[in-house]
């Protein structure tokens, strides 16, 4: 059982590095999203001129859903 | 490795969920219940986890409060303490708007029953009855009434009838404007009457009493809605009336929401029939949204002209946001004329005929 | 099923229309009812009045259950 | 239609509903639970829909709740939570006042024993104890008492409970006055000394291991209320002390009443058991009552008219309220004698005092 | 008589549950589940009571919240609401602190099945995985990981688990001196750059979404984490957030803590093997720190002197005392910085660290 | 059933008693006790000097659960 726990060590660390590691890419990447739409798409503003303006966007998820749809039932 | 084992059904799940989160933060779409119901269907579909699965911590919630029918009870008890009956009160008529408007349920259940004619569909009279209930613009009421008649399309259901609601400033103002004159539209109201404590205490009674003597089938959810409401206007019972407004509803509406989500799985979701639902949801509103504003109308011309036909149009209730787009539309045609507080009755009077109607569903297609 | 369906309708939005019309006329009598109560039972000042006044009438419940009892018992 | 298949049992049990949510507001007749008592009666004597009934919502809550003892539990946590033990630390010979009050418990399992020479009555041992705690004047001991030892006299039991602790002002006055001369009810007695935090924190432990060494089967409801109070007193656990406080008692008051209400059905409740447990509630308060007095008399004799004997009848418990009465009747008999602090020991004394009658009675009858 | 039937074992227990309590109020050791516990110990040690049983009271809160895993799950939603994760996305390198503390956990796992030359020690993979997690520093993780690995040992391993954390101010300090120069202890750290609302939106998903991609296992406990964490930061569902920060982590706290204290019971905790268990969590806490440390070290050499190596040890977690104790040592070599804000990053980055471990031990010794 | 419920008030009036009797002695004792240590152990006090000077009483933990568990076994 101590090879098998000396495994796990082995196997357990590199999978924890690996994630965290892999991570650290990710939330970079993600910075650099964030930073580039930021101007485009500035959360508070968009969400304050939803009374008048919202109204296109809203109707994404019915399109968003169908074409999931489509998507799903054309690979079944 | 989950990603090895990922479907692709699963994937357009969580896709699914991360558009319902994105329209919930980005606009503000019935928040409260679309980030829960997005993030259960995420978690729900990731491969290997289980998490909605049986022994899974969201499946362990969806059986202890969704199968049972408590949750979607105990939200609409805390809508009852939420709720400020006093316009309906003070002007009981305009329950006749929130009765018209229920039109838009009943006319959608023939559209389900009739879309089986299309190959692909076959709906039965639950699930008609249960997809139809959209058109009630009630979440709650929704769920309750879809865990009872079709489990199966719960997910759907769910997101259709929240996503409508959310849609509702959208859906309903061509359709008023469609069916009304401006001159109509511009039609000022008298002001309400003060409503006295004890009205508002009896409220509760009366209508509980009516519908356990016509309609038992309705009693858990009226009877939980008058409930809330008591707590909120008998004035001794302060503490408990804060907490079916705030603790209560809110643990809740999280649970509920994460064991909604756990339903949008791809099997169950990704289907012809969602895509039916999300039509006849739309169709729902549209004929509900109607036959308000027409019963508005009728009251109109007999009345000799004193109510204002657009209030007609918050019959669906989607409180309050009903009565948001009338007072907005009514302002486009006259700028000193606010409905808001005149689309307050039938827009409560919804919630009420929506309740009814899920209790005669309820009575006449379920076991 | 389409007929059933039309009947589902019919038999539907009448009860709809039913329940809410009566509830109409028992909201009308409802306030009519409270007008004419308010000024004798104005609940906020009974209450108030309750650490003196209110003793008597509590012993109602016992009052009001025994002849529940008594009225349930004749028949049965 | 469900006024069709109304029978006469449900109609008049839902007037009983309606009486006991009309005297929990208009006359503040302990409405934190009649009020939920009250509508959970309405709710499960509704004809056809079976909201009390094993599939019900309520039916539910009753099963995870009562049947388990839970609610009654987190209730006591949250009295414990509440409640100041200070005066009975800083004089704990009150804790003989509490022991004599409890006299009206086993006085009343005697009458209850000799009603059944009465034809129509029936009690068994269980039964009789389960109605002697009434005179406990505690509400969650009642029911969780009930729930253990006469499930179905737990609607009875938990109404009379509650209505002769609201009663508690009428009841115990004349008794007062007619056991006592106005020299006695008008002694002032010392100033009590203050008591430290450490005392405040050892007191929860001290009275949990008293009973668990002699009585382990009053330790869930005392190990419940010492633990609540140890939340409120230890310092350290400010946001635990407040949910105890707070949202779950709350939330369990509301389950808690609904659950009780759903036990109150015509074949259970219109009985002439019910009239019987009414007149022994009524019984266990006076003899309760009278019981604390004399041995406040005793006490009087013994100290050299240091104590007031009048704050005996505090010991019924009935916490606040039973305090409040010994001050106003104290009152009249000198206009400056606030006894209100004095009587606070007994008070909680009744409390511990009720529970340890509990635990016997549930060791010595209980199967 | 309770008394009569009191064993040593329940006696000693009943001492261990006091003790508990004891440095909870009077240390302020961890006290919001300490107390709890160990008064939960006490009650579920009452002989004949049998509180703690199965059909006792705290016995039933077990079953349905930690036996499911749903309280540990609860807590983990509450903490995702009250943790700002904004210093972890300023400075994501900080993860790579995180991830070293975590083999703490894995020389743990050797150490434990070490043991087992030891005469009298038998722990299966499982049983040393469930102990080894002690090593994360977090007391939900821990729970859940024993109560699916080795719910026999979950008593000892809470024990351990929240005493080590409220020992982090002793255990740390001398490592962290003992690995570093002073030279090093005084680095001043470049100051945070702020982050945008949209990044701390977007965190979550990331976070999830590889989880789900890699690691399926730990997407119950990353995926509760992240859920509370959305709902605090998405800015559109305060009411939820307050929920999940307050009213549903108090509430779980106070019957996770009892639930717990119930399986202190001495043939499960006054074992050889509780003994393994309090010598393998020192050494846990000790490795993990020092692996942190030196994963800062060598931070320090790449980044040319950038990172200060003491926040290496904040990697164990133990939010936020491990930061408070960075910051601290911190001070001792210079006292002008402060090192706080710093420490947030790898402090936070070892609760993420922590779940990945256990979602590892699950998967790979799990049944 | 007369004489049962006769006994069980005997009995429990009893127990009712001595158990409060007991409490009173009991708390009459903890006050005695407290007022002993109050000077010595001032909770408030010790617990605000807890960041420097706590540190040697914390380990008490694992001493005490340690001679728990050498008393148990010592006794099995
Ligand atoms: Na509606
Ligand atoms: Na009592
Ligand atoms: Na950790």
């Amino acid at each position: 059982m101590i090879g098998e726990s000396l495994w796990l060590m082995l196997i357990g660390m590199s999978i924890v590095f690996a994630f965290l590691m892999l991570l650290v890419v990710l939330l970079r990447g993600m910075s650099w999203f964030a930073a580039r739409v930021a101007p485009v798409e500035r959360l508070d503003s968009s969400a304050a001129a939803l009374p008048s303006g919202g109204a296109v966007a809203q109707t994404d998820v019915i399109a968003v859903i169908t074409a999931a749809v489509a998507h799903y039932r054309a690979r079944h | 490795m989950g990603i090895a084992n990922l479907t692709w059904g699963q994937a357009l799940m969580m896709g699914v969920g991360g558009v319902l989160i994105y329209l919930a933060i980005a606009k503000k779409f019935e928040p409260l219940l679309l980030v829960p119901i997005g993030f259960g269907a995420l978690l729900s579909n990731i491969p290997v986890a289980g998490i909605g699965g049986h022994d899974g911590m969201i499946g362990q919630i969806y059986i202890v409060g969704v199968e049972t029918g408590v949750f979607p009870l105990l939200i609409f008890m805390g809508v009852g303490a939420l709720t400020d009956f006093g316009a309906l009160i003070a002007r009981p008529s305009t329950l006749l708007l929130g009765a018209a408007a229920q039109f838009g349920i009943f006319a959608t259940l023939i559209g389900a029953v009739a879309l089986n004619f299309v190959p692909g569909f076959d709906f039965s009279l639950q699930d008609a009855s249960a997809i139809a209930i959209i058109g009630g613009a009630d979440g709650p009421t929704a769920i309750f009434l879809a865990s009872r008649l079709a489990p199966e399309l719960l997910g759907a259901i769910a997101v259709a009838a929240y996503s409508y609601m959310a849609l509702v400033p959208i859906i309903q103002p061509p359709i008023m404007r469609a069916l009304t004159t401006e001159q109509e539209r511009a039609v000022v109201m008298q002001q309400l009457r003060p409503v006295s404590r004890l009205e508002r205490m009896l409220f509760p009674f009366v209508v509980l009493l009516l519908c356990a003597a016509l309609l038992p089938s309705a009693a858990p959810l009226i009877g939980m809605l008058t409930f809330g409401n008591l707590l909120r206007e008998c004035g001794v019972v302060e503490r408990l009336s804060r907490a079916a407004q705030n603790e209560i509803i809110n643990i809740v509406t999280i649970m509920l929401g994460l064991a909604v989500g756990s339903k949008l799985s791809a099997d169950k979701f990704l289907t012809l029939e969602t895509l039916g639902i999300l039509l006849l949801g739309a169709l729902a509103f549209s004929i509900g949204t109607a036959a308000g504003v027409i019963m508005g109308k009728i009251m109109h011309r007999v009345t000799g002209g004193k109510v204002n036909p657009l209030i007609g149009a918050a019959g669906v209730s989607a409180v309050p946001m009903a009565a948001r787009v009338v007072n907005r539309v009514g302002l486009e045609a006259d700028h000193h004329n606010f409905l808001l507080m005149h689309a307050m009755g039938p827009n409560v009077a919804g919630v009420i005929g929506s309740a009814v109607a899920a209790g005669i569903l309820l009575a006449l297609t379920g076991t």
